[in-house]
């Protein structure tokens, strides 16, 4: 049997690797969209045959949920992250803290985010920054770009000094020799819970549960560690 | 089959307003340039909606705007040989010739085999009409409309790109055309010898309107013609018959002015065919001038004497049954005192009658229209 | 397969190739349709069929992505209807795919067509009226073939565009490996993953090969009518 | 600035306004030469320059914007050398945001103003040269003049094309609002919330009436122009 | 100014291959359709790049393809009058005339106002060339071509679509043209009288070669040029000096073999002119003809007698320095008796000799050159 997956863009070298993993045990497979959770949570309102859904942001799990598209019994946020500080280049770690100097560092080079509104790393990004209360200090030198590897790209590039991604990026970002620094986290408390909450849609056929609680299993949550995302307890 | 013909257009600066019938047979459209010859040509065809008129071949109503009748140009069937030659750039020459059949109703037409023949356009067959010639351009024009089997031959100047020899070759065609077929063709040209040649009626036209319409050979042979049509080119047109053949290649035409002798025309015994004699070509003597080169001298007398404002004359003889046209100097008609009833001879040289001025008679409806 | 190639990277070699060949071969005749009717004709409402064919030029493609979605997925007015009358579904098919690039690329297309006929000289379309073709037969006798070097520049504008075309499709259809994963929604789907890069990079030297590939035989067709018509 | 726009949203209107005038004028002369180059010249290379030109409709937006960053990125080879020669900087400027819509532009552009030369009879500029013209005065007055509908077509093209562009505008100079972000960062923007539909439809309203405007425009400019070139 | 020209060129089924001098004054290239006459006048504009040959004005080397020097059209400054008109739609008829002036040097030249009053295009001058009709649009393109000071005029059947009037005055602008400036002037045209009233140098194409070339006084009086020429078109050119205005508006021209009596000719008292005379329009008489209209009768001697295949035949003869071609049929021919030695009238009506048979003299070069 295959099920089709809808997947949050930045999940996917973890999740093709346990896809294989799944299909090779069980001779089922699944076939993975990836794509900005917005497209993909429209996508299934509008009868797309998606039979799992692995969303990076809860708000539109909850619209899915709202509409009573996906199933609510299944859902479960199955993965975390954490928000990190890159530098370009070699950079000397930093303490990030409330009153933070970012603002001062960035001078008169930018800081690269993902869409405020709508990426979430974007979103939690700015939830940080005006809770470590440098928001106003640091909004006018923000650059927003449509997923955080756009952010990393620019930073990579030295276009912008430094950025706000995801660790789970920022990690594979520098194995795959990009030239960027994790120079410090976000404190946890700073911003709510990064979630990925996951649910079988209401059409979903069975195999999509299954493959839901291999997501689960600690063999992914050790292939979903090696990324850099967090694994709920 | 008659085309009736009736316009008004205005374009800025010049206004169209013209009527007239084009009987069977070839009608020629004559006039300056600008006068408005291609404008009355493109309405004909469809290719301009006039701001007024009607056009009727026969009962069949090609516009009539007053009862907002306007056939598209493809329904008429009208074979039109433009004055630039409009071939298809991307069809070789026989495709282009070959166009007209593709729409033209079943029977009989021109073969393609014969029409190719007549214009010399056989080496040029599989060639495209990028690299042709203007001359060569043009002759493969003529032959796509008339492959078309068309209900009416329009031409725009067809010959004035060709060559007197390409011309000599093409202009019997035409006048095959014209008496064979009841085909009507409306035909400019700036040629007074090619209209005289092959008109039936002559329309002559000045900035916009028509001036003189009547039969070629009666416009041709009116003295008062002679401004319109420029003093070179006036002249007579007589009927003749073709009654002998001579052993030294003359042919002897009867005429009802007289016997002529003429180069050898290429027809058979008996032909009805039409002689134009320019008046600047005649001769007028008192006595028979003996010992001189001319063979054909006709008794005549003289009819009228035109003396026009500069040093020319022209004076209107009758040989028999025929008005005959001579130019001279007002010197001479003084000096001959040349007198309405003078009995005269008109001395025509046989070369001065070129061959493009013999033209094969034309047949049953010239003669039920306007004798 | 090559073996330099994943399975899922060949399905989207194959996928695009597929969408690309029959969205522009599809739209050719709308295409030739349209311009012909904006060069030749003036009527009311022109300038508003002018104004939805460039709409899609104009729009953000996941605008024209969604609208696609909303008009054409299984729930809007047209999918529903096409699909109960015959059997037709877009959504989240190939057919999608290639639906998206059609319309992404048919501004494109139709521009360049529209030039050709407009650059026509009506003069030798008169002259084939005179000889018996109907407006028709002077379309496909006459006009057709001189606007040839246009058809073919819209055809492979379109063939680039489709190639090219990602935002709308995967806004419409998705990006399912096999089904509508086309070549741009796989380099996508590698950019947005750290260390994607390389993979990105060789899939899109494919698609340049491949474009690069339908643009010479483009140039070397247009040349060769051009040719023709140039009447030598 | 009417109150039923935020002032975020009135000034993506201005930008997105600004860059893609700026960005469809400039490439003008540059679409042009090359249009010509490809029309009427045949040099070792010509077809690398044609695939080149058609680049960016054959890849994926985003690649195009990285591409970008990589060369015109203050880093890049030839954006250092901007920046350090003429003090010319792309990032993060509305100017770059004109440099990726006028690049992502440019095919769109070069085959409307390419076609339109080809259809140019070079008899007329063979005449032209027998009256003393070189080849650039006869480009300047006889080519040129003729083939103002297809370089207005083109114009328009790219013009509504710019009105568009996302993927490379964002992935190049990111979106910063009044400096970077047009009107398709905006919708795009939107369209990712929950609930955001309305306001981005608000805006893609505005883009269409903007465009439509500017085609209207183009129509009866084209016109004007070929109703002189017919020659009446 | 002498022009040099020496070509080779194939096209599939065509080659060209000619070689000749155009000295000052008028260079008539004369051939059936199709001949290459196109082909030379595009080699030396510099439109067609031959596959061999050589082009020089006096020392300036136009094209040398064993030198590898080839001057671009632009370069070359030559006027040239297309067989299309090849009109530039987008400027209005003022714009295209004075077109050639942006890239001419300064200096003296043509001037607007006379060339458009000469070719009567004053009331088209703000029009397009769109709607012009095709005498007008070649009228304007002469106009372009005169007012770009070209080095030398290249005219491609410049005055085929125009009418006998038009064409009357625009022959004598050309005339002045090679008389009064040294620009050589290569002119194709399938009319004989345009030829002989123009032309310094006839150059006869055939098939792509040329087939007679010469002073074109001597060709066209050359019994043996007949068959190039057309039988219609043979005469013989005469030099004569205008010596008297009757009051009768008739001119009085002297030349060598008597004086001629023609309608009113406007030149100066003294002017040297050239007068052509068809050998159709010539009678001969074996005494002087009394009582006749013909006002010309001058005495001559038979020099040669040219016997075709056909009825006809060709009389060369002298009176006084000139030689005069008479066509008339064999039967005349020997109902005369003429033979070699013979002494003769040959008898000549005024009005035979068309106004657009007589010319301005060429002056200068051709008597340096021809005689
Ligand atoms: N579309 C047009 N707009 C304005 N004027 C026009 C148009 N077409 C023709 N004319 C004018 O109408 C007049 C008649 O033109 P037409 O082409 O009928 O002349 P013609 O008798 O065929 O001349 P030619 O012998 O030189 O070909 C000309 O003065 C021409 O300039
Ligand atoms: N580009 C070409 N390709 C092939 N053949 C050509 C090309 N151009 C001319 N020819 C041929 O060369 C010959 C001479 O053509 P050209 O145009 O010089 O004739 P022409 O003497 O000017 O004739 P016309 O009096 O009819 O204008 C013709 O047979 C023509 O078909
Ligand atoms: O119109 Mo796009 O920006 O190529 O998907
Ligand atoms: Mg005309
Ligand atoms: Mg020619």
């Amino acid at each position: 049997e295959e099920i089709t997956v809808f997947a949050a863009a930045s999940l996917k070298t973890a999740l093709d690797e346990i896809a294989a993993g799944w299909s090779a045990e069980t001779g089922h497979s699944a076939v993975i969209s990836y794509g900005s959770s917005g497209t993909l949570a429209k996508q299934i309102q509008s009868g797309a045959p998606a039979d799992l859904f692995l969303s990076a942001a809860t708000n539109w799990m909850d619209v899915l949920e709202e509409d009573a598209l996906i199933d609510p019994a299944s859902r479960a946020d199955i993965l975390g992250n954490r928000l990190v500080l890159v530098a370009h280049g070699a950079s000397a770690p930093v303490e990030i803290g409330a009153g933070f100097d970012l603002a001062e560092r960035l001078g008169e080079g930018k800081l690269a985010m993902g869409l405020l509104d709508s990426v979430p790393a974007g979103q939690y990004g700015k939830e940080a920054l005006t809770s470590l209360g440098i928001w106003e200090a640091v909004e006018p030198k923000v650059a927003q770009v449509e997923n955080v590897r756009a952010a990393l790209a620019l930073v990579a590039s030295g276009e912008a000094p430094y950025g706000i991604v995801y660790a789970s990026d920022a990690v594979a970002g520098d194995a795959a020799g990009d030239d960027v620094t994790v120079v410090g986290a976000f404190p946890e408390d700073s911003h709510k819970p990064i979630v990925y909450p996951a649910a079988v849609t209401a059409t979903a056929k069975p195999e999509a549960k299954a493959f839901l609680e291999v997501l689960g299993t600690e063999a992914a949550d050790a292939v979903f560690a090696a990324q850099g995302f967090t694994v709920p307890k | 089959m008659t085309l009736a013909v009736s316009l008004r257009h205005g374009f800025a600066g010049f206004t169209l307003d013209v009527e007239f019938a084009a009987p069977a047979g070839l009608t020629a459209l004559f006039g300056h340039s600008g006068s408005g010859k291609t404008t009355v040509i493109n309405a004909v065809a469809g290719l301009l909606a006039p701001d007024a008129g009607r056009i009727a071949v026969d009962d069949l109503v090609l516009l009539d705007r007053a009862r907002r009748i306007a056939l598209p140009p493809h329904r008429r069937r009208l074979g039109y040989v433009f004055q630039d030659a409009r071939l298809f750039p991307h069809l070789t020459v026989r495709q282009n010739l070959l166009y007209g059949r593709w729409f033209a109703p079943r029977g009989p037409g021109a073969a393609l085999a014969d029409v190719v023949e007549m214009l010399g356009i056989g080496a040029l067959l599989q060639r495209r009409p990028g690299g042709l010639s203007g001359g060569e351009k043009q002759r493969v024009a003529i032959g796509r409309a008339l492959l078309s089997k068309p209900r009416l031959l329009l031409m725009d100047e067809p010959l004035a790109a060709l060559d007197e020899e390409r011309k000599a070759e093409i202009l019997p065609y035409l006048e095959r055309l014209r008496d064979e077929t009841s085909v009507p063709i409306l035909y400019v040209s700036h040629s007074v010898a090619e209209v005289a040649r092959l008109a039936t009626t002559l329309v002559v036209m000045e900035a916009g309107r028509v001036q003189r319409i009547g039969p070629a050979r009666e416009v041709l042979s009116d003295p008062g013609a002679v401004p319109a049509l420029g003093p070179r080119e006036a002249g007579s047109v007589l009927r003749a018959r073709l009654v002998g053949q001579d052993a030294d290649g003359l042919t002897r035409l009867e005429t009802s002015a007289g016997m002529l002798l003429l180069p050898k025309v290429d027809l058979p015994l008996g032909a009805e065919l039409r002689v134009r004699i320019a008046a600047q070509d005649v001769i007028v003597a008192r006595q028979r001038p003996e010992g001189i080169s001319a063979l054909n001298i006709l008794p005549a007398e003289v009819v009228a004497l035109h003396l026009g404002s500069g040093p020319g004359a022209v004076v209107q003889l009758r040989a028999g049954g025929e008005l005959i046209l001579a130019r001279l100097t007002r010197r001479s008609a003084e000096a001959l005192a040349l007198a309405p009833g003078l009995p005269v001879f008109a001395v025509l040289k046989s070369v001065a009658v070129a061959q493009s001025d013999v033209g094969g008679a034309i047949t049953g409806p010239e003669l039920l229209l306007h004798s | 397969m090559p073996d330099w190639l994943t399975s899922d990277e060949w399905r989207a070699v194959n996928l695009s190739l597929l969408v690309s060949f029959w969205a522009s071969v599809l739209s050719l005749p709308c295409g030739i349709a349209a311009a012909y009717v904006l060069a030749r004709f003036d009527f009311w409402g022109k300038q508003l069929l002018n104004g939805i064919v460039h709409l899609p030029l104009i729009l953000p493609p996941v605008v024209t992505g969604y609208l696609l979605l909303l008009t054409f997925g299984r729930r809007g007015p047209v999918g529903a209807f096409l699909e109960q009358s015959f059997g037709l579904v877009f959504a989240f098919r190939w057919t999608g795919a290639a639906l998206a690039a059609a319309v992404m690329a048919f501004p494109l297309m139709v521009r360049a067509i529209r030039l050709a006929i407009e650059a026509v000289d009506p003069k030798l379309e008169q002259a084939a009226g005179t000889l018996g073709a109907s407006r028709p037969w002077v379309f496909l006798t006459v006009t057709l073939p001189l606007i040839l070097p246009g058809v073919i520049a819209g055809f492979i504008l379109a063939f680039a565009k489709a190639m090219g075309e990602f935002g709308a499709t995967i806004t419409f259809v998705a990006s399912i490996p096999g089904q509508t994963q086309t070549l741009p929604s796989a380099i996508y789907a590698f950019l947005q993953v750290p260390g994607g890069d390389a993979q990105a990079m060789r899939l899109v030297l494919i698609s340049i090969a491949i474009a690069m590939l339908a643009l010479l035989l483009s140039e070397w067709l247009g040349r060769r009518v051009a040719r023709r018509i140039a009447g030598t």
